[in-house]
């Protein structure tokens, strides 16, 4: 509906139609507000012009119409600060049932890998009308993922992972911008969004070359990394079981609770003494360098792809060693040496 | 002129205030006072040495410095500068202190 | 807020009065509110690095604690008792400048000297002792040192992030104490010379006031640099 | 008025490059200040002149991209650090200050003069970066971009603005001193006039913010140069740390650079409608508030950069909160208007071009502040052209009015009346096609810092161009016809525009001492109802 006015760009997803409602709310305020000034500017420069207003009237202030110029105004700003921040946690609330899509950002490339393990650069094929979030990392330097068309930008910074997600509307090819400075090339990196019909993305997953899912892979990495010599379930376990830690509330060993999130699970492989797991010794070295930006992405996956198992693949008794403190679930983090 | 000139046994007293300040400050460190709190443990000795830091240094500032004897205006410029300060490091720490909050759907 | 419009014009004209100060009082109040004002900047400059250091302290406690196990407390708490000394004898030089007696505040200024040439010193031996156990951030940093209370060692990047703020912390304070005792060789000399008495003693008061702001700042620097860890232990 | 040709005045006082290099004379340190920032500022257009050209196409043709990225990023850092934080206070600023307080100079006068030569130092070290080879890290120096992986002549540039800082804080520093002990006997605080007011807000953000980018971009040096550091990912450290540290300054530098141009048209508007400033203490509030106010909303530039969404909430509703200050202003000024007599002298026509393009530049705010569409337009055209809006439409119209408005006063002579009403309309014409088609070229989704940009952006760019070109026009003939008007311009009277003020009870141009006898105030500002008719020439 909104499609109608010029110049703005292509509305393809439900998130967009909400931020576009909202710009058009805040325009209708500018425009407002500035033809006031202007009119007013304009016709007191006519009006009250010296050829023909000789005297000009002392006027000292008006306490009133200060009252008012600043309540008013300030009412108006309070009702676009909440209806924008209502937008704004929403966009950083991705539905818990979302399709998950890996992203690194890179001088000068986007690179994605869906869950199967197909790989794509600058390009990124989404089904329409499904909720799509994206984990983004970033390899050298802060990145932007932008897409105009769905409205949704979120840095991608080294060190952490962030998130975008969407939910398309229309199928068709959308820009995708670097909308961060990074270097040289940012005007150059750039891709596009392909949003298709269900069948259609279905068919393109199965038509890619894999090399095994991400989980796959991941599970591959854990056991090359010897993870699994101290994550394990049994009572020889020097680590937290890893299963069904994803997304549990982690109680640390200083008191402090946390919720097991991509970012947590990525801390705990590069800074294992950050955030240790009550009862658990901080004994796990760090795997900083060792492991390259996909590499974690896919043991993160693998990771969460435990989440559904009560156990760990080798062993299903329930781990001895975790603190009963918690008792919906264990935690994660660390161990081997 | 109209400025207050401190007596040197304030001096003194001040002296000896702080040089007790920073002792009370290295003992606390070596002594065991962390304590519980609603399932918290707080390092005592970190929070006995900031509290005695800042009490040196509002000592110093208000005696050495001769504060305590100035116009309103010294007051303000003082008080304005620790208050940007607080600003500087609490809305900074506003955001490390709540990252990753909402970013996950809760489970 | 001393709403102080000038007053009448001078009434008797002192040799340190410039020209576009009405009076004396006028000048000395000036020089006195440049002089916080400046101060205050100097807040927001060690404000950035106490920001750093905040920041990076709650994120990595450990390797923060491990690091300070390794500052040597003794040196650190002697260093500070020298610079509130220091502190001490800068107040009672800016006392005897009031008083009008030159020769106490030369010899109160030449011992402020004295402390804040130990305090380098004994920063400089400290210095050396983290050169020789390649504990200063670089490419030569190495850290082996275990997490307090625990049998961890510590992250080395972390360690190095509290080095180099150790490093930059102490060494921007360590750069002030040095441009304070350019500040105190100024006064001194200039005392020498019999500038300064009960009438006008304005740089003095300044030079007094900078002094202190260099002490406050290590007043912070000391606990949090290195009484951070539980050196009692659990 | 009297002819006065042969009265001593600053300028005539003493002659030769000593008398000048050497002065402590408030009046002659601005003119310094003036001669810098104007080379500094055509340094910086002629780089917006090339980057504009550049985009005429959507490929990347007329330079590489690595030059663009180095032209953006010099303009930013000309502009930003070398020319509108200077401008209005180091020169307008410098010059009246003293003045309008009836003060013989400022109180430090050889601090002023050691913080031209700090600019001075700072700039050609900044100067130097450009011609050796460049910067490319773009004017925000974002790390780990700027520490780790551009080979550019990164902290040299980063020295200059951190010497450039000190020059900053000195001169706030002087200004706040002088403001609190130099008044003239019966100036109380709330007889000052608005210029004061705002340049003391002014001075308090150069006092207080200042130091904190000057810690954070040695930070930045420490870390290129050592590879140890606080910002660096793989040492462990956050970048987004140095967003906060640097947008801590950054953000309330905006409001460095506007807020002196608000006290600019504070004076203009009451002068040319002949009537007192309406709602004085609220102007004047008004600029204290946007001075705290405006330490408290730096994370808006930050919404994207993966800060805590609560930590983002609080700095979206203070960032709404910033603006009611603002909007406070704009409304008295039109007030101020309202059954004035009004005439359209040259700087009321850059006050009526201040007051519609700042009104637009503020209100665009709104956009970026509200949480929801600033993730859409954050990082876009949208945002170049809000920032313009009020640097460039709201601050630069400020200075040039404030400088066509006391250049009889700087001078002695009169400007040429004709020939700056024309260029006005020039700059107005040509700042609006510049800079609209940004706000739509932001909101369909072209991002900023884009050497090569996609094709259906390519109408609203050559626009832009074609905007710019103009603009450059209209800032070229001032410069030419103000040089002309030193020795050919009508002499002007003391008082040209019959203003209230005690900086035109003095001759044009002022004595070295500024008054050949100490004024004493009785009345409140702006009190137009008792000043004699405005003269019909000067």
């Amino acid at each position: 509906m909104l499609q109608s006015i010029p110049f703005l760009p292509p509305e393809a997803s439900t998130h967009a139609t909400q931020v576009d409602l909202l710009f058009l709310f805040i325009s209708s305020v500018v425009v407002f507000f500035s033809s006031l000034i202007a009119i007013l500017v304009i016709v007191f420069a006519i009006r009250y012009r010296r050829s023909t207003h000789r005297k000009a009237t002392q006027i000292e202030g008006s306490l009133a119409l200060e009252i008012g110029w600043t309540v008013i105004p300030l009412g108006i700003t309070m009702i676009i600060f909440v209806w924008g921040t209502v937008l704004f946690f929403g966009l950083n609330r991705p539905p818990a049932q979302s399709m998950e899509i890996y992203g690194v950002g890179k001088q000068w490339m986007w690179k994605f890998e869906h869950m199967d393990g197909q790989r794509e650069i600058n390009e990124l094929h989404v089904p329409v009308g499904r909720d799509v979030k994206i984990i983004l990392a970033s390899q050298d330097v802060i990145h932007s993922f932008f897409v105009p068309a769905f409205r949704v930008k979120s840095d991608v910074i080294p060190g952490r992972y962030t998130y975008a997600w969407f939910r398309a509307t229309k199928t068709g090819r959308y820009h995708l911008f670097c909308s961060q400075y990074c270097g040289t090339m940012h005007s150059g990196m750039v891709g596009e969004v392909i949003v298709m019909e269900p069948a259609d993305y279905e068919q393109w997953l199965a038509g890619g070359p894999t090399e095994g899912s991400l989980a796959q892979n991941g599970e591959k990495l854990f056991q090359q990394l010897a993870c699994n010599t101290c994550h394990r379930s049994d009572a020889a376990a020097r680590g937290p079981n890893l299963a069904a830690v994803f997304g549990s509330t982690v109680t640390l060993n200083d008191g402090r609770k946390v919720t097991a999130d991509e970012n947590y699970i990525r801390e705990s492989i590069l800074n294992p003494q950050a955030k240790v797991v009550q009862g658990f010794q901080p004994i796990m070295p760090t795997f900083q360098g060792q492991v390259s930006e996909e590499g974690l992405l896919q043991l993160v996956e693998y990771v969460k792809s435990l989440k559904s198992q009560q156990a760990m693949p080798n062993d299903n008794r329930n781990p001895a060693t975790v603190s009963p403190s918690e008792a919906t679930t264990p935690k994660a983090k660390v161990p081997s040496k | 002129m109209s400025e207050h000139v401190v007596p040197i046994k304030t001096y003194v007293i001040i002296f000896l205030a702080l040089l007790l300040g920073t002792g009370v400050t290295v003992w606390a460190s070596f002594a065991d006072l962390d304590f519980q709190l609603s399932g918290h443990t707080f390092p005592g000795s970190v929070i006995v040495a900031l509290v005695i830091a800042c009490t040196k240094a509002t000592l110093v500032i208000l005696f050495f410095m001769h504060v305590k004897y100035s116009s309103r205006l010294t007051w303000a410029v003082v008080i304005a500068g620790f208050f940007w300060l607080i600003l500087l490091l609490a809305l900074t720490m506003n955001d490390y202190a709540f990252r990753g909050l909402l970013t996950y759907p809760s489970q | 807020m001393s709403d102080n419009a000038h007053t009448s014009p001078a009434v008797a004209t002192h040799p340190a009065l410039q020209h576009h100060f009405d009076d004396m009082e006028q000048q000395r109040e000036a020089s006195s509110l440049g002089m916080w004002v400046f101060l205050m900047t100097e807040v927001m400059f060690f404000g950035g690095l106490f920001l750093g250091y905040l920041v990076y302290r709650t994120s990595y406690p450990g390797a923060f604690a491990a690091g300070s196990m390794t500052l040597n407390v003794t040196l650190g708490a002697i260093n500070t008792a020298v610079l509130i000394g220091s502190s001490f004898t800068m107040a009672m030089a800016v006392w005897s400048a009031q008083m009008g007696k030159r020769g106490l505040l030369m010899m109160f200024l030449v011992l402020t000297m004295v402390l804040g040439t130990a305090f380098l010193g004994i920063k400089a031996v400290e210095y050396h002792e983290k050169w020789e156990t390649h504990h200063v951030p670089g490419k030569y940093f190495q850290f082996h040192e275990k997490v307090p209370g625990t049998d961890v060692p510590a992250d080395p990047r972390n360690a190095q992030i509290f080095f180099f703020l150790y490093f930059g912390m102490t060494g921007m304070h360590a750069l002030h104490m040095i441009i304070g005792m350019g500040i105190m060789t100024y006064l001194l000399i200039t005392a020498y010379q019999g500038k300064y008495g009960p009438d006008y003693h304005t740089p003095v008061e300044n030079g007094g006031l900078y002094w202190h702001f260099v002490d406050i700042v290590w007043i912070f620097l000391f606990p949090l640099l290195y009484l951070i860890a539980h050196r009692g232990g659990h | 008025m009297t002819e006065r040709h042969e009265h001593v005045n600053y300028l005539n006082a003493n002659y030769g490059i000593r008398s000048w290099l050497l002065t402590t004379d408030h009046k002659r340190i601005a003119i310094l200040y003036l001669v810098s920032i104007t080379l500094f500022f055509f340094i910086g257009g002629a780089m917006a002149v090339l980057f504009r050209l550049e985009l005429l196409t959507p490929q990347s043709d007329l330079v590489t991209l690595d030059t663009y990225n180095k032209l953006f990023t010099m303009h930013g850092i000309m502009m930003v650090f070398f020319f509108l934080i200077p401008s209005i206070p180091a020169v307008l600023g410098n010059f009246l200050v003293p003045m309008m307080i009836g003060a013989k100079d400022l109180a430090f006068p050889k601090i002023n003069l050691l913080s031209w030569y700090i600019f001075i130092a700072g700039g050609a070290l900044t100067l130097y970066a450009v011609i050796a080879g460049g910067v490319d890290t773009g004017w925000t120096f974002y790390t780990p971009l700027s520490t780790g992986f551009l080979n550019t002549h990164v902290i040299t540039a980063a020295v200059g603005i951190f010497i450039s800082g000190f020059s900053s804080i000195l001169t706030g520093l002087n200004f706040i001193v002088t403001i609190h002990r130099m008044r003239a006997p019966g100036l109380t605080w709330f007889r000052m006039p608005l210029f004061v007011w705002a340049h003391y807000a002014t001075s308090i953000i150069q006092i207080l913010g200042t130091p904190v980018i000057a810690i954070t971009l040695l930070l930045v040096g420490a870390e290129r140069l050592f590879h140890v550091g606080v910002f660096d990912p793989n040492l462990g450290g956050d970048p987004v740390l140095f967003q906060h540290m640097f947008w801590f300054y950054s953000h309330p530098a905006v409001y460095i650079m506007i807020l002196p141009g608000m006290g600019v048209i504070s004076e203009i508007v009451p002068c040319f409608s002949r009537k007192r400033i309406f709602g004085y203490s609220f102007i004047a509030f008004s600029s204290i508030a946007i001075a705290v106010f405006g330490f408290l909303v730096w994370g808006h530039h930050m919404f994207t950069a993966g800060m805590s969404v609560y930590a983002a909430m609080v700095f979206s509703i203070l960032s709404f909160l910033v603006a009611i200050p603002s909007a406070v202003k704009v409304f008295n000024w039109t007030a101020t208007m309202y059954k004035g007599s009004i005439s359209y002298r040259t700087p009321m026509l850059y006050a009526f071009g201040f007051i519609g393009l700042f009104t637009i530049g503020g209100l665009t705010g709104l956009f970026l502040a509200s949480l929801g569409v600033d993730v859409h337009v954050h990082d876009t055209y949208f945002i170049i052209a809000h920032f313009h809006y009020i640097m460039v439409g709201g601050m630069v119209m400020a200075y040039l009015g404030g400088i066509h408005f006391w250049w009889p006063k700087i001078t002695g002579r009169m400007y040429p009346e004709g020939w700056a009403k024309l260029s006005a309309l020039i700059i107005f014409v040509g700042f609006n096609l510049t800079f609209f088609p940004q706000f739509i070229l932001g909101y369909m989704g072209m991002p900023r810092r884009y050497g090569a940009y996609a094709p259906e952006f390519q109408v609203l760019n050559v626009m832009s161009t074609a905007g710019a070109s103009i603009l450059g026009i209209g800032y070229l003939l001032p410069m030419i016809y103000l040089t002309w008007s030193m020795r050919y311009g009508q002499r002007a009277g003391d008082n040209p525009f019959g203003a209230t003020g005690l900086e035109w009870q003095t001759a044009s141009p002022p004595p070295t001492h500024n008054f050949e006898h100490p004024p004493i105030v009785h009345s409140e500002a702006y009190d137009y109802e008792h000043v004699e008719e405005m003269p019909v020439v000067g």
